[in-house]
């Protein structure tokens, strides 16, 4: 009888909602599903747990785990092989090539995509932008005059919470659409240390600095929530979040296209953030059964439908019908196909999909520090790079 | 073999204790040294390779604001927490009408857990939200409190939220000590023709240094283990402004699976605690034995 | 000249409790004070609300002719010294003795002078800069001393000074508070409980039992005319003899019976011609009953009686005996061959007895 | 006991007024005082009174317009934290597992160590005392990893019986602390008397010092429980589907990254999960500070 | 019969500190054995040692005949009161006199028997339910008493076991434990530090100073003859006068001058032969000096002295006067006339004198 122990940090409303929905399939499917919930930090308190049940030998069944993440913990010889599993669903034709690399290790498939999150989205109040007769901004040029005419206004043009991964959030979607898709790659993916100390690194800063000056006073330390409803509330024009921002909207009965606006942040590109299952090493024939019926199902396309609706992202595969989707969750997979054909389809730094923990943490440390003081961006620069060396 | 066993329970009641104690604290204070020299990344490896850890904890920025915030936080929450303890404790020991009542109000933030009032706490002290905008809308709008969202004093906060937590521990502990001071002492201070005042700075203060030094030990391992305060109010920020070394410790633990470097910084942790505990044990333990 | 100490019509009460009750008590400059009374009696209440440490309920008070009634315990003129001592315990010896002439601005030249006095007084020169945990029972008792003596008050106070301190150094620091009291011709208020103590030290004993006052008195007429059968038994050690006993006037004298185990009674003649009551409790002190041929004069009778246990006490032997129901002790001479399960016969010196009455317990002669 | 606000009198009427101002201004102080402390009580409070819709909306520390208990009865039984819907609930029954011994627990060993340190001195006793007592000053974070491999080992890793084991273990330094403060304050001579009547090691601190600690255990059980019902980091870290305690829980409806925040839910939640140390301080509290004056402030 | 204890060679260190050296002391069935001493001489140490509650460095401690030096205390067969009485505070009188026995496992019927018995005896029944802070000081000595009373056990232990009790009290249950004593035959080891207790209760008396035993006797031969300077002060009270003097021996006597701050030497004449050497420390006690004209005998001398101070003390008067630079206390009778600042003509009883050498402090006669 399969079997399997999830650990996961999906806790509260909606999240919650939509993993019982994985939770009913694979009971449906005769198996029993034990719950391990552990929210916080952004997973950083379920790693506590995962770290703790891994060296105490009794490791969860599956792990929320993403990104490079996956692959640190296969070195570490800790993770099962699903590949019998993705072979026989196919998973290599229906995922999109590069999210498809995040789940192999060492070509043996070591985990299951649940969706995609697209981090580079701007979201705006629609009554403001048409009252002060601004059109969503397509480059940075636009969203600055932008900023400047709704400031002139007295509203605050970008509602933001003074929370590092915010922070950093804006910072990748400020380089990739400054530097453009390939500068990205170079810069905050492979970490190339000359695109990290150039002249467009500095004008990333740049715009930071300028950003800083849209926000208002109290931002410190605010929930992105609480900014999300800064704009509903007619209080700020723009902020720059995550696809999940809509589950705010739309709980408190705002509608898409009408009372509120989304699209992507000036420039090109596609930011992801996927989250996934990590299948772990565990004992006994009911364990090993669970982990793959729970593989072929996060994967299979009535779940990755289900749960997305539920959670405001899209599915990782690419052969799931839309027609339930809202708007921006269709702009969001248009555009996850084009850029994964055009090559800048890319992993969110900001979100651990780029980059290892102790890499991304030192570059949001400068980010962060830049941020919420008076750095000039050259010396923003050479402190990022000096972190980047030093983390190793 | 019973005479053996009857002479000899003091030490066999004591062993599992101290076993545990040298296995749990010493031993494990022992593995983090080990690991700190290791370069273990997500999971501890036990391979060897010097001190470059602590080469890597010396370089970085944020270390240096952790322990630069830890210095500033430790010696204003210590203090403060001191003196508003002893102050509190004072007032309440003037035969107050209601003094259970307030007593259990000064007292209870012990009982609550920080995840949870930290929240509150982040309101309260937020510009937009908390004092700030209340004094304002009292008709002060000059009235500024921005403390939280301002890189230099949001450690302030920090100090102000700790103190709350603690403070009326501490006032307990003060209340305590004042209640067992000799009341002839008193009544002799009151014939010397001592003003009240002079009597609680000159006789009885100077005469409670077993309490003070209590306070201080209980307070130094609260401002050294500070964690969830940190986590609930700031989130370490407005960047890592407001970052201590327990929460730089855990983030490089936990968030970035860099054990090594988080079992450098845990060892630079120890050494601090060390060189406080040491001297009161000492102190201590000489007084008891004569 | 105005009493230095006047107590009118003093009540004391805590909350619904009287502690203290019509208390009037006023002495002289110089006189030294003693009061005594068994444990929980009030003494220390009293010797509170003198010193202004409580407010007393009802009634008046003034120190050296002036009403001190509200006056606050500063502005009394007063010193005080406490059983425990009470010493500062972080200050030093000499910082003890001058810390009160420091906060009330005397100068530096003046305090040196008088602290320099006061040492050399009760000698603790030597010890000035310890701290009083250095310091022995007896010279924290001299310290204490020292701190009220620098103040040069109108009226000293003692709350059982000595009774921390071991036998031998009380008998010494009671000798030596005397001779202070003879020095300085200060007026004293003392409170003990060891009515020894009261004795050698007071020229005036104030005996109190449950908040109300028993007597006033030199230490003389408490020990040889107690009031009643409490200040009696009180005062004296071993304590006075108290046995039951029948009196009839014969004319010529009184006649009085004691009834003994022994079934045989036991008569006794007091010469004086008293009117008492049939039924009396009859008091003499240990040392007015002797070893027969050992005691001489008037009222001197004789009688056999059966000793029960002998106690050799260095100077003295205390014999035992039973009588009248109540174990009876005589004071004998260290060298007495009595003998417990012997006879011995025993000396009554009748002209010293005093009579109560025995319901209310007051004295009748 | 020290009372100084007795005889402040100079002449009754002049006392009389500055001694009334005096005491309205000890008053005032003391409730401007109180007020700091209840005031994130009362927002949390207020918070979980109102609608989520008047928290979108109003100010955050403002009285609710209209009060509303549905966020409690949500947090009791309803809200999600994890795909279980049930609120805090079942959570705390586990917390009352895990609670409940490991206090019991630590507390009896505590005692055992103290009355041993402080009456049964021997060489070395000391020593280990003070080797005892720098355990309490170990950062947790230290141990957690060490820790999990030893429960491992031992096969207790996520049940009850290995979290109690971990703060008995981590609280030993603490209640071995007071109980050896308040029992060096007992005659030694109490020992000697019974050890002439004949008792033995276990019989004496049966029958006369366990039945003399009252204060000293209550001092003991509030801080103990107080520490063990709000400890996250061993709760979250040693735990399984399960056994996770109600701070566990309680972190799991308050903290969510990318889903809806209610906060009125989060507030009664976590005011909720603190009510059983609350109710602890309030009904001991008075003994508390007794059991401090009776001798564990003194070291 | 065997001795009911037997201490040989006794050492007692605490770490390097000896505290105890070279104890012999043996007593028989029935003695009360009083070991005085001051503060800190180690007597509670030594009792602790017999107790089994400390061991002992060096030596063997028989009781009743058998070897006990590596016994523990429960199989002792001995029962210890304590100067705190270290009643077990949260069990009641009735349980605190029969846990001991509880303990041992004696069954409840002569549990009880015993308790009705001792409580008797001490008058303690109406106080067997309640709690050690609910009794007064002298009910919680008589509970202690009572504890180990109903051990009936060979040896009892008793230390310092009146001291925290007042004056009056103190001298009340001194009696009560001397008849106890008689009563019972029992045979007790007994701690004070006070030495009119050592003197009315021992029947042997140990001196004790600084771990070494400094003289062994009856209380009369320790009394009237101490063995050296420190026991012939410390035991008496008021203590014995010590006077610096010059002795010359003039063939049918002992001639004694003694300076005087008048500078007119007193001179009194011993007609005992003794071979003195010239400077000599003379003792006697208050009770050996007199008014002239109340004491006579063989040895008896008068001299003028003039009284420094008088000290009434109800049975007796106590006058102190300048002899060899040491103030000289005189027991008179409580009639007498003397008056401070003037003449008084005193008796010396010189068959009472003891003699010690200036240096060593050892008795010369
Ligand atoms: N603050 C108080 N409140 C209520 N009752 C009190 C207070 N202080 C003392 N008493 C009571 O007043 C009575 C007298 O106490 P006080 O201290 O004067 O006795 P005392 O004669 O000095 O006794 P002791 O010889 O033991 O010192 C006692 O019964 C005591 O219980
Ligand atoms: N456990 C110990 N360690 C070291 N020294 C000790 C210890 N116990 C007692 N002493 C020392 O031994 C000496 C004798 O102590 P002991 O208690 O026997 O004196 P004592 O004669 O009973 O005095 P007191 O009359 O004050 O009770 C003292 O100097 C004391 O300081
Ligand atoms: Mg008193
Ligand atoms: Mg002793």
């Amino acid at each position: 009888e399969p079997q399997a122990e999830v650990l996961h940090w999906w806790t509260s409303g909606g999240e919650a909602k939509s993993v019982a929905v994985l939770q009913e399939e694979f009971a449906s499917n005769g198996g029993t599903w034990t719950d391990m919930p552990v929210a916080g930090g952004g997973g950083d308190a379920a790693m506590t747990a995962l770290r703790a049940r891994v060296l105490a030998g009794n490791a969860p069944t599956a792990v929320q785990l993403k990104g490079p993440a996956i692959q640190e913990w296969y070195e570490e010889g800790v993770l099962a092989d699903i590949s019998s599993v993705a072979e026989a669903e196919g998973w290599a034709e229906v995922l999109p090539a590069s999210i498809a690399g995040h789940m192999m290790c060492e070509g043996t498939w070591c985990a299951a995509p649940v969706n995609v999150h697209r981090i580079d989205w701007i979201w705006a109040n629609a009554d403001i932008l048409a009252a002060n007769d601004i059109e969503m901004p397509s480059t940075w040029e636009e969203f600055n005059a932008a900023a400047e005419k709704l400031q002139a206004a007295g509203v605050i043009p970008l509602a933001h919470g003074g929370q590092s991964w915010q922070d950093a959030t804006v910072f990748e979607a400020v380089a990739l659409g400054l530097g453009g898709p390939e500068f990205y790659q170079k810069a905050l993916v492979d970490l190339d240390p000359e695109a990290l100390t150039s002249d467009t690194m500095i004008q990333v800063f740049d715009q930071m600095r300028t950003m800083r000056g849209y926000v208002d006073e109290n931002f410190s330390g605010r929930d992105w929530n609480l900014a999300t409803a800064m704009v509903m509330n007619g209080e700020a024009a723009f902020q720059i979040m995550g696809d999940w921002a809509k589950g705010e909207f739309l709980a408190a009965g705002k509608k898409p296209g009408e009372d509120f606006l989304c699209a992507s942040t000036p420039g090109d590109g596609y930011l992801y953030n996927v989250d996934s299952f990590a299948m772990f090493e565990v004992e006994g024939d009911d364990n090993r059964a669970g982990q793959e019926l729970l593989a072929k199902l996060i994967v299979a396309p009535n779940f990755q439908e289900v749960f997305n609706l539920n959670k405001g992202s899209i599915p990782a595969r690419t052969d799931v019908a839309l027609d339930a989707f809202d708007i921006c969750a269709k702009i969001s997979a248009e555009d996850m196909g084009s850029t994964s054909a055009g090559g800048s389809l890319l992993p969110s730094y900001a979100h651990g999909m780029a980059l290892r923990g102790s890499q991304a943490g030192a570059i949001t440390d400068v980010v962060t520090a830049h941020f919420n003081s008076d750095m000039s961006s050259a010396d923003a620069v050479q402190q990022l790079a000096d972190a980047v060396a030093n983390s190793y | 073999m019973s005479e053996w066993l009857e002479n000899h329970l003091p030490k066999v009641v004591l062993a599992p204790s101290f076993i545990a104690v040298l296995i749990f604290v010493y031993g494990f204070i022992g593995w983090t040294a080990w690991v700190s020299l290791t370069r273990s990344k997500l999971l501890p490896k036990y391979e060897i390779h010097g001190f470059i850890q602590y080469e890597r904890l010396f370089d970085s920025p944020r270390w240096d604001t952790a322990i630069n915030n830890l210095y500033i936080f430790g010696a204003l929450f210590i203090v403060i927490a001191m003196v508003l303890g002893l102050l509190l404790a004072i007032l309440l020991d003037q035969k107050i009408r209601v003094e259970g009542a307030i007593r259990t109000i000064y007292l209870y933030p012990m009982a609550l857990s920080m995840i949870v009032t930290g929240t509150a706490w982040k309101w309260i002290l937020n510009p937009g939200l908390g004092i700030e905008s209340m004094v304002q809308g009292w008709g002060f709008p000059n009235f500024e409190f921005d403390w939280l969202v301002n890189p230099d004093y949001a450690i302030y906060t920090i100090v102000l939220a700790a103190i709350w937590q603690s403070s009326g521990f501490v006032m307990a502990l003060f209340l305590a000590g004042l209640r067992s001071v000799d009341g002839e002492i008193i009544k002799a201070a009151q014939v010397d023709g001592i003003p009240t005042w002079r009597i609680y700075t000159a006789i009885i203060i100077p005469s409670m240094a077993p309490i003070f030094l209590s306070a201080f030990i209980v307070l130094a391992h609260l401002a050294i283990k500070s964690f969830d305060l940190v986590i609930a109010l700031t989130g370490g920020g407005p960047g890592y402004a407001t970052d201590l070394p327990a929460t730089y410790m855990y983030a490089m633990a936990f968030s970035r699976g860099d054990i090594g470097q988080a079992a450098s910084s845990a060892m630079i942790m120890m050494l601090v605690v060390f060189a406080i505990v040491v001297p009161y044990l000492y102190s201590e333990l000489r007084a008891k034995n004569d | 000249m105005a009493p230095i100490l006047d107590i009118n019509k003093l009540y004391k009460n805590y909350g619904p409790v009287e502690i203290l009750k019509d208390i009037n008590i006023s002495i002289e400059p110089g006189d030294f004070l003693v009061l005594v009374g068994p444990s929980g009696c009030g003494k220390s209440t009293l010797l509170n609300c003198i010193a202004g440490l409580e407010e007393i309920t009802d009634g008046t008070l003034a120190i050296g002719g002036k009403d001190m009634t509200h006056v606050s315990p500063k502005d009394r003129d007063i010193a005080m010294v406490f059983q425990s001592y009470a010493l500062y315990p972080t200050m030093s010896v000499a910082k003890n003795i001058t810390f009160g002439m420091k906060v009330r601005g005397v100068d530096q030249a003046t305090m040196d002078a008088k602290l320099r006095d006061v040492a050399s007084l009760l000698q603790i020169e030597p010890l000035l800069h310890r701290r009083p945990s250095q310091l022995s029972g007896g010279q924290r008792q001299r310290v204490a001393m020292g701190r009220a003596l620098v103040r040069d008050p109108k009226l000293f106070l003692f709350d059982e000074p000595l009774s921390n301190l071991d036998a031998k150094l009380r008998v010494e620091m009671r000798t030596e508070i005397k001779k202070l009291h003879q020095t300085l011709d200060a007026s004293i208020v003392y409170v003990t409980h060891d009515q020894i103590e009261a004795m050698t030290l007071a020229t005036k004993i104030v005996v109190l039992k449950g908040g109300i006052v028993q007597q006033i008195g030199t230490p003389a007429e408490i020990y040889n005319n107690p009031a009643n059968l409490f200040v009696a038994d009180f005062m004296g050690s071993p304590a006075m003899n108290l046995i039951p006993a029948q009196a009839s006037n014969n004319g010529s004298g009184t006649q009085i019976s004691i009834a003994r185990e022994s079934g045989e009674t036991l008569v006794l003649n007091d010469a004086r011609n008293l009117s008492l009551p049939q039924d009396v409790i009859l008091g003499l002190r240990p040392e007015d009953i002797a070893e027969a041929g050992f005691r001489a004069g008037a009222g001197v009778q004789e009688a056999e009686c059966m000793v029960d246990m002998v106690e050799p006490a260095g100077a003295d032997t205390y014999v035992v005996s039973e009588l009248g129901g109540k174990q009876v002790t005589a004071r004998l001479h260290a060298e007495t061959s009595a003998q417990a399960g012997k006879t011995l016969n025993l000396a009554f010196d009748m002209s010293k007895v005093s009579y109560f009455a025995k319901e209310t317990g007051e004295r009748l002669n | 006991m020290t009372d100084l606000s007795m005889p402040q009198t100079q002449t009754r009427s002049q006392s009389n007024t500055s001694k009334i101002a005096l005491r309205w201004l000890l008053y005032i102080l003391l409730g401007l005082f109180a007020l700091y402390y209840l005031m994130p009580l009362f927002v949390m409070l207020t918070t979980s009174l109102k609608s989520l819709e008047e928290i979108r909306t109003g100010s955050l520390i403002s009285l609710p317009r209209e009060v509303s208990f549905d966020a409690w009865k949500t947090a009791w039984s309803g809200a999600c934290t994890g795909i279980q819907c049930e609120g805090l609930r079942p959570y705390f029954w586990n917390s009352v597992l895990i609670a409940v011994p490991a206090v019991f627990l630590s507390t009896l060993i505590g005692a055992l160590n103290g009355y041993v340190v402080a009456q049964w001195r021997f060489k070395g006793a000391n020593i280990i005392f003070s080797l005892m007592l720098f355990g309490c000053f170990i950062p947790f974070q230290v141990v957690l990893l060490p820790m999990a491999r030893l429960l491992g080992m031992m096969g207790i890793a996520g049940t009850i019986p290995g979290l109690i084991f971990v703060h008995v273990i981590y609280g030993l330094g603490f209640t071995t602390l007071f109980f050896r403060n308040y029992y060096v304050t007992i005659p030694a001579e109490l020992t000697k008397a019974a050890r002439v009547d004949g008792a033995g090691f276990m019989r004496i601190f049966w029958s006369i010092f366990l039945p003399l600690s009252l204060p000293i255990i209550v001092v003991t059980v509030i801080w103990q429980f107080t520490q063990i019902w709000n400890d996250f980091l061993f709760g979250v870290s040693f735990s399984q589907a399960g056994t996770q305690p109600v701070t566990v829980a309680l972190n799991n409806i308050v903290n969510s990254t990318t889903g809806v925040k209610e906060y009125n839910v989060d507030m009664a939640a976590a005011i909720i999960a603190g009510l059983p140390t609350l109710f602890v301080y309030v009904v001991a509290g008075k003994y508390f500070i007794r059991g401090l004056t009776a001798g564990s402030v003194k070291g």
